[in-house]
C-alpha cells in the first residue's frame, strides 16, 4: 500500500477530481436556472441520476472499458479491471509521478459524470424520466466509454497512434457531448410551442451561479489533467482562466453589438464557451495563445447557438453552439497556435512553425469523435424512443414535467411575507435615529 | 347570480375551502392579496436600518353563486374564517348580469 | 516553525478543513429550501451562529477536552491545550506523516461545527433562537467533545481500547446528531399543524445546492480523514463517491416502487444517506463493499424517515432517519465488508474472514454513542427548556420566525417585472432573424 | 520546463489561487442577493465582467505592473513582463519554496479580480454598465496594480521599505476597496428614494450562500497567502476561521443589544467584517490574537455601516462600513498584537513588547493607501462621469436596471404550480399510511 | 359600462389577448389566481408523504367595456381560451358606475 | 356601499396609501397584477432571442366604501397616482349589496 508515489500530485489529482465532481452539481443549476420554472426539478435532476448511474457502471465496468489494456487498435479498453479490484493497490503515472490508481479513477469518473450529464441540456422539459435513464447507461456504455479511452487512454488511438493533442477533453467530453446532443434533438423533435411561446430562463441567479461553480471546477478539470503538480498544471490553469474570461468579453462585446445588450446570460454562456475551447489546448498554448482562444470561441459560440433557429432542431440549452462548436474551436486552434515551448510533450502548430501537420491530426480526431458520437447517439435515442418512448405526453409537457414526473413543485413562496405587496420605509438607521 | 368576494387569513383558507364544499359549492376563484387595515404589519431590520412594513398577507376568495345562497354562505364563510382577533378580514357581495361557462357556453345557473 | 513536517499531507488536511467547513453552509441551504419561506432564514441563522459559538468553544477549551492529552480511561482531554497556545508551533501525525498542529485543530473544529449545526434540522420552525444559542453551546461542550475524544483522538476509549473502526465520524457525527437529534424533537415535540398542514418544501434547487455543496465537503470530510496524502485517502475519496452514488439510486429507485415518483428531494436524500453511511467505513472497505453500503444505506433510510410518523416524533428534516440510521447502517456493515487489503490498520470483518469480534465492537461502539448521546442531549434540552424556553409561542410560530424572531423576510420578489405575467413572444433568434 | 520547484507548495498556490477565484462569483451573489429584485442581475454583472476584463488587463500589463522588477523607490513594477511572456517558464518564492510563476500569477489574478468587483457594491442599481466598464480597466490600471505592486511585491516600498506587516491584502484590498468605494458613492449620488423608499435585500437566502462561499474562499485568500504549505498557512488558516467566526457572532450581539433582533445579514456581514480584519492580520498573531480582531471588527463594522445616513453617502452594500473600516481594524490590530513566536517574518506589537514602532508603520501604510486610492478613484470616477455618464437616467432606475441595460429578467416564477395558493393536506406518510 | 372578469387557463392567456385585441380592446388588467372546482389538481410526494395540492394555475382578466359590447366580447373571450376540456374557466359580468383614467381625469366611456 | 377598484403604477402604493389614510379610510385590500394598454412593455434578450413583453406591473386597490365618499376618494386616489405619463391607471366604481366584518359579522357601514 505504501508503495512508490508521489504525495504532491497526489493530493493534486485528489483535489482536482473533487472539483470536476462539483462541476455537475453545478450545471444541474446553471441549466435548471435556464429552464421554465415548470421543469427546474427534471433538469436538475437529470443531472443527478447522472451522477448516480455513472458511477455504478463506471465501477462495475466502464473504467476497465476506457482504462483497460487496450484489445488492439486503441479501439477500447478490455475487461481486465472489472470492480476496481486491482485498482485498490497499485499505481499509474510517469515515473517519479505515480499516483494511487483510485485517484485516477476517480478522477476520470467525474469527467464520464459531466460528460453525460451536458446531454440533458438538448432535451430540456420534454423527455420521460425513465426514458433518460435507460438513454444515458447505454449512451455511456456505448459512446462515452470508447471516446475516453481513444481520447484519454496511453494506448488509445487517439493519441497514442493519431497523437492528435487533447489535454483535457476537447473530444471525449466537448465535441462528444455536443454531437450526442444534436442527435437527441433531433430524436425528441422540438418542445410544444417552440418559436412561439416564451421560454425565458426562470432564475437567473441560479444560471450565474452554476457558471461560477463551473469556473471554479474547470481548474480541476483542465489543470488536474496534468496529473502532476507541475509547471504544466499551473501553464493550463492560467490558461483556462485567460480564455475563460476571454470567452465571456467576447460574447458579451458581440451581443451588445448584435442585440444592444450586455446579457448575464451571454456572459455565463461566454465563459462557458472560453472553457470549452481551451480544454483540449490548456496544456500547449501560450497566455496569449489562450486569449485568443477564448475569445474566438465566445465569438464564434455566441453566433453557433442562433443556429438552431436557422435549422430547426430545438437544441434548448444550446449544447450544440457551445459545447460541439466551442470543442471544434478549440481542437482546431491547437494546431495553429500550440507550441512545445509550453509543453514539451505537446507540439509545434502552424503559426510555430510545425506545419499543416497538427492541424490535420486535430481535425481528424475531431471529425471521427463528432461522427461516432453524432451516429450512435442517434441510433440509441431511436431505439430508446421505440422501446421507452422519449417524450411525455403533451399534456404531460403542458402541466410540466416536474409536478408530472417527480410529483414536486420546485418553489413555494406563498404567505411567507416578503411575497406580499409591502411598502415599507425606514424608521431609522444605526447609531443615530435621529438623522433621518 | 351574485358574486361573493371574501379577503381572509392565509391559515384559514383550508377551514373556508372545506365549509363552502361542505354547504354544496363546488367552484370557487383563489388568489394571493395584502391587507391594510387595523391589525398592524410587523417590523424588519436590515443592518440597523428599521423598515415598517404596514401590509398584511390575506388571501382573496371569489365565489359567483345564486341569489338566494349569498346569506348563507356569508354566514359559512364567515364561521369558518373566524379567528377572532383583529384582520379577519371582510366579505362583500356583488351584483352579477351573467356568468358564462367557458368549456361550453352554459350561462348562469348552470354556469357555476 | 520549520520543524519536520509531510508538506503534501498538510496541503491535504488544510483543502479538507476548507472542504469540511463548506459543508455547514451547503448544510445551511440544504435545510434551508427545505422548511418553508416563512422560516428558512432562522434555519440557515442555526447554522451560521453555530459556525460562530463553536469556533469560540473550540479555541477555548473544546480541541483540548477533545485532544487533549487523555484524563484516563479514554473519556476525555485534558485542560492542557486551553487557548490553543502550544498548538501554534507543534506537530502531530504519524512519522512522516506529521502535519502542523493547527492543520489538525482547524480540520477537527470543521467537524465539530457540522455536527451541531446537524441537529437543527429537528426542529425547524418552532425554536426560539436564545434558546438554540444556549442550547449548542452546552451540547458541544457535554456531548460532542466527549465523543470527539472517544472517537477521534488515539487515547479516545472507542479507538485505542474498544479498537472499534470508525474512519471519520460514523459514531461521533452521525450517530451523535442522530440521537441527539431525536432527543430534541422529543423534547420540542411537534410543529403547529404537524401531520395537517401543507409542509412541504419551499424551495428544492436550494436544497439540491446544498446537497451538491455537501457532497463536494464530503470528499475532504472522509478522504481528508486520512490525514494523509496517500492511497488510503484515494480509497476513502473513491468509496466515498461510490457509496454517495449508490444511496442517490437506491433511494429513488425505493421511492419509484413505493410512491410511484422519483424525486429529487429524495435523490438528494439518498446522496446524504449513502455519504452518512460510508463515512465510517470508507478507509476500511473495497470499491464493491462501498456500493453495498450506500444501496442498503438508500433503501433503510428511506424507509425510516417514515417511522417519525408513527411514533409521533416530528424530526422535521429527518435527521434521525438519515443521520443516526445512517450512521448505524455504516458502523455495523464494517464489521462485516471490512478488509486488511484496504488498510492494514483496519480489520477484517465478517465476510473477509475476521469473525464476530469487530461487529460486535462496532455495535458496542454505535450503542455508547447513541445512549450517551440521546440522554445527555434529552437532559440538557430539558434544561434549557425550564431555564429559556425551547419554544416559540403559537402566534410566533403561525407568523414566522423569520420575521418576529430575525425581523426579516427571505424573499421580496414584487415588482420585479419577472414577477408579473409576461406573455412574451421571440421576436427574432440571433444571425437569422427571418427565419422567425 | 521541469526546474526546480516545490510541488506541495505548487499545490498550495493552485488550490488557493481557485478558492480566490471562486470568491468573485461568490460576492456576486452576497452582492445580488442584497439589492432589489430589479437590479440583482446588474449587481452580478458587474462582477462577471470584472473577472473579464481584468484578467484581460492582468494579461496584458497589469501583472508587469504590479510585479515587474521596481521601476524605482518600489512605487510600480516596469514593463518588463508584458504578455506573460517570460512566466511560462520561471519560478518565484523563497529557496526550497520556489513554485511555477504562472501559478503566482494566477494566485495575483484573483485578488485584482475580486478587489475591483467589491467596489460594485457601493453603487448599486444606478449605474450604467457601459460606465462601469470604462471605470473598472482604469481603476485596475491607476489605483490596483500600483497598490499591489506597494504591498505585495518583495520590492514594493511598503513592505521592502516601510516593513509594514500586511499578510494578504488589508491594504491593497480591503482598505482600498474601502476608500474607493467611498470616492464612487459620493460621484454618483444616493440612489432614487434612498432614505425614503424599502430598499431591503430582495433573497437573503443567495446572500447567505455568497457568504458561505466568501468564507470558504478566504481560506485560499489568507493562507494561500503564505504561498508554502507550512505551519505559517496553518496558523493563518485557523486564524482566518477564528476571526470570521467572532466577527459574525460580535455583529449579532451588537445588532441584538442595540436593534433586538439578531439577523442573517448581520451574521453574514459580521462574518466578512471578521474575514478582512483579520486578512492583514492572519499571519502575524495568534490564535487569541484572531479572536480579539474578529471581535473588535465585528463590533466596530456594524457600528460603522451606519455612518453613511449620518454623512448621506449612499455606500449601497457597505464597503466602505465593512472594508474599510475593517481593513483599517486589522491593520491597526497588528501593531498591537502580532508576536515573532508566530512568524519570525513578522514583528511584536505593543502588546509583545515591541513598542509603537509597528503600529505607526501599519499607520502609514494605510493613511497612504486609503488616501491614494480614495483620490485617485474620485478623479477617475468623475472623468468617468463626465465622459461617458455614470448615472442611468430616472427613468431607468425607476424601471430597474436589469431589464433597461440588460434586457433581461431575473426570475420568472409565474404560473410554476409552486407559485400558485395551494392548499395541501398530507395524504399518507412512507410505510403507514394507516398512522395518519 | 361593465366589468367582464375572466379566469381562464393560464397557457390560453396569449390567445385570449391577440383575439381581444383584434376585436378592438386594448386594455385589460391581468393577474394570478389560483382556481378550485370540476378540474382536479395534483398530488406531490415529499419524502414518502403524499400531499393533495387541489388548486389549479388560473390567470384573470379583467376588462372594463361598454355594455353594448358585452356580449360579443364574452363571445370572443370564450372561444379563444376554449379547450374543451374541464377547466376551461368562467367568465362573468358586472355593473359598473364609472371609470376614471388617472392620467388625464377622463371618465367612462373616454377613460377606457 | 361601493367598491372602488384602482390600478395604479406600483411605486405610488404609498402615495396613494398616505393619502387615502389621511382622507380617513383605514382599510383597503391590495393585490399585484399586469397591465396590458396604452402604455408599451419592454424587449428582452435571452441568447441572442428577442422576446417582447407586453405587460406591465401594476398593484391593484380595492376599497370598500359608502356610497357618498366615492367621488371625493376617486379625486384623492387620482390625484396621489397621477405622474402624467401613460400607464397611470384606471378607477371603476362597482355597486355593493352588503359587506361584513368576519370577525364581528358587522354589517355594511359598521363593517368597514
Ligand atoms: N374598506 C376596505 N375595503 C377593502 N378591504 C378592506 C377594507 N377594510 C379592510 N379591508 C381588508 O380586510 C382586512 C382586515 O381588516 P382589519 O381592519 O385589519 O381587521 P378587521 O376586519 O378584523 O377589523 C384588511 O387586511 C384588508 O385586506
Ligand atoms: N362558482 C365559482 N365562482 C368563481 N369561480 C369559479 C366558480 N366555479 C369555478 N370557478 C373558476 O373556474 C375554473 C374552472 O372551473 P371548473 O369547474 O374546474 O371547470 P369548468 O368551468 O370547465 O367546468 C375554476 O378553476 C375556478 O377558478
Ligand atoms: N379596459 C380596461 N379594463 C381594465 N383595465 C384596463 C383597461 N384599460 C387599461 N387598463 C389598465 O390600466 C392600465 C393603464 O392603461 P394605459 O392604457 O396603459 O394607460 P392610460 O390609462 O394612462 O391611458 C393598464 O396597464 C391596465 O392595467
Amino acid at each position: 500500500m505504501t508503495g512508490s508515489f508521489n504525495p504532491a500530485d497526489t493530493v493534486w489529482v485528489l483535489v482536482s477530481a473533487g472539483l470536476v465532481l462539483l462541476m455537475t452539481p453545478g450545471l444541474a443549476l446553471f441549466y435548471g436556472g435556464m429552464v421554465r420554472a415548470k421543469s427546474v426539478l427534471n433538469m436538475i435532476m437529470m443531472s443527478f441520476f447522472t451522477m448516480g448511474i455513472v458511477t455504478l457502471l463506471w465501477v462495475l465496468y466502464g473504467y476497465s472499458m476506457a482504462f483497460g489494456t487496450d484489445v488492439g487498435l486503441g479501439l477500447l479498453g478490455g475487461f481486465s479491471d472489472l470492480g476496481l479490484r486491482s485498482a485498490i493497490t497499485s499505481f499509474v503515472g510517469a515515473p517519479g509521478h505515480e499516483i494511487p490508481e483510485l485517484a485516477f479513477v476517480m478522477f476520470q469518473l467525474t469527467f464520464a459524470i459531466i460528460t453525460a450529464a451536458l446531454l440533458s441540456g438538448a432535451i430540456a422539459d420534454r423527455t420521460r424520466f425513465r426514458a433518460w435513464g435507460v438513454f444515458v447507461a447505454i449512451w455511456a456504455t456505448l459512446v462515452y466509454f470508447p471516446i475516453a479511452h481513444w481520447a484519454f487512454a496511453g494506448d488509445g488511438w487517439m493519441i497514442g497512434r493519431l497523437h492528435a493533442l487533447d489535454f483535457a477533453g476537447g473530444t471525449a467530453v466537448e465535441i462528444t457531448s455536443g454531437a450526442s446532443s444534436l442527435a437527441l434533438a433531433l430524436v425528441l423533435g422540438p418542445r410544444l410551442g417552440w418559436k412561439r411561446d416564451p421560454m425565458r430562463p426562470h432564475n437567473l441567479p441560479l444560471v450565474l451561479l452554476g457558471a461560477g461553480l463551473l469556473w471554479f471546477g474547470w481548474f480541476g478539470f483542465n489543470a488536474g489533467s496534468a496529473l502532476t503538480a507541475t509547471p504544466l498544471a499551473a501553464t493550463a490553469m492560467m490558461n483556462t482562466q485567460i480564455a475563460t474570461a476571454m470567452g465571456a468579453l467576447a460574447w458579451v462585446a458581440t451581443e451588445r453589438v448584435r442585440d444592444g445588450h450586455a446579457t448575464t446570460l451571454g456572459i455565463a454562456s461566454g465563459a462557458v464557451a472560453g472553457a470549452v475551447a481551451i480544454t483540449p489546448a490548456c496544456g500547449f498554448v501560450t497566455p496569449l495563445g489562450a486569449l485568443l482562444v477564448g475569445l474566438v470561441a465566445g465569438f464564434v459560440c455566441s453566433m453557433a447557438v442562433g443556429l438552431k433557429y436557422r435549422y430547426g432542431y430545438d437544441d434548448s440549452l444550446d449544447v450544440v453552439g457551445v459545447h460541439m462548436v466551442g470543442g471544434l474551436v478549440g481542437m482546431i486552434l491547437i494546431g495553429i497556435l500550440a507550441t512545445v515551448l509550453v509543453n514539451p510533450g505537446g507540439a509545434d502548430g502552424l503559426l510555430a512553425g510545425g506545419g499543416l501537420g497538427q492541424l490535420w491530426r486535430q481535425c481528424v480526431a475531431s471529425a471521427v469523435t463528432l461522427a461516432y458520437a453524432f451516429g450512435v447517439t442517434y441510433l440509441i435515442a431511436r431505439g430508446v424512443d421505440r422501446l421507452v418512448g422519449f417524450r411525455l405526453s403533451p399534456d404531460d409537457e403542458m402541466a410540466g414535467v416536474d409536478v408530472v414526473t417527480h410529483a414536486e413543485s420546485a418553489y413555494d413562496f406563498v404567505g411567507a411575507s416578503g411575497s406580499i405587496i409591502a411598502t415599507t420605509h425606514p424608521l431609522r438607521g444605526p447609531i443615530h435615529p435621529e438623522e433621518h | 347570480m351574485k358574486l361573493i368576494t371574501a379577503i381572509i387569513k392565509p391559515h384559514m383558507l383550508e377551514a373556508v375551502k372545506s365549509a363552502v364544499r361542505e354547504y354544496g359549492i363546488e367552484g370557487m376563484t383563489v388568489s394571493e392579496a395584502s391587507g391594510y387595515g387595523r391589525q398592524g404589519g410587523h417590523t424588519e431590520v436590515y443592518r440597523g436600518a428599521e423598515y415598517q412594513v404596514d401590509l398584511v398577507p390575506k388571501v382573496r376568495l371569489e365565489l359567483v353563486v345564486q341569489a338566494e345562497q349569498v346569506e348563507e354562505l356569508i354566514q359559512v364563510i364567515a364561521d369558518a374564517a373566524r379567528t377572532g382577533r383583529i384582520g379577519d378580514g371582510k366579505i362583500w357581495v356583488i351584483p352579477v348580469d351573467s356568468v358564462v361557462r367557458v368549456r361550453t357556453g352554459e350561462r348562469d345557473t348552470e354556469a357555476v
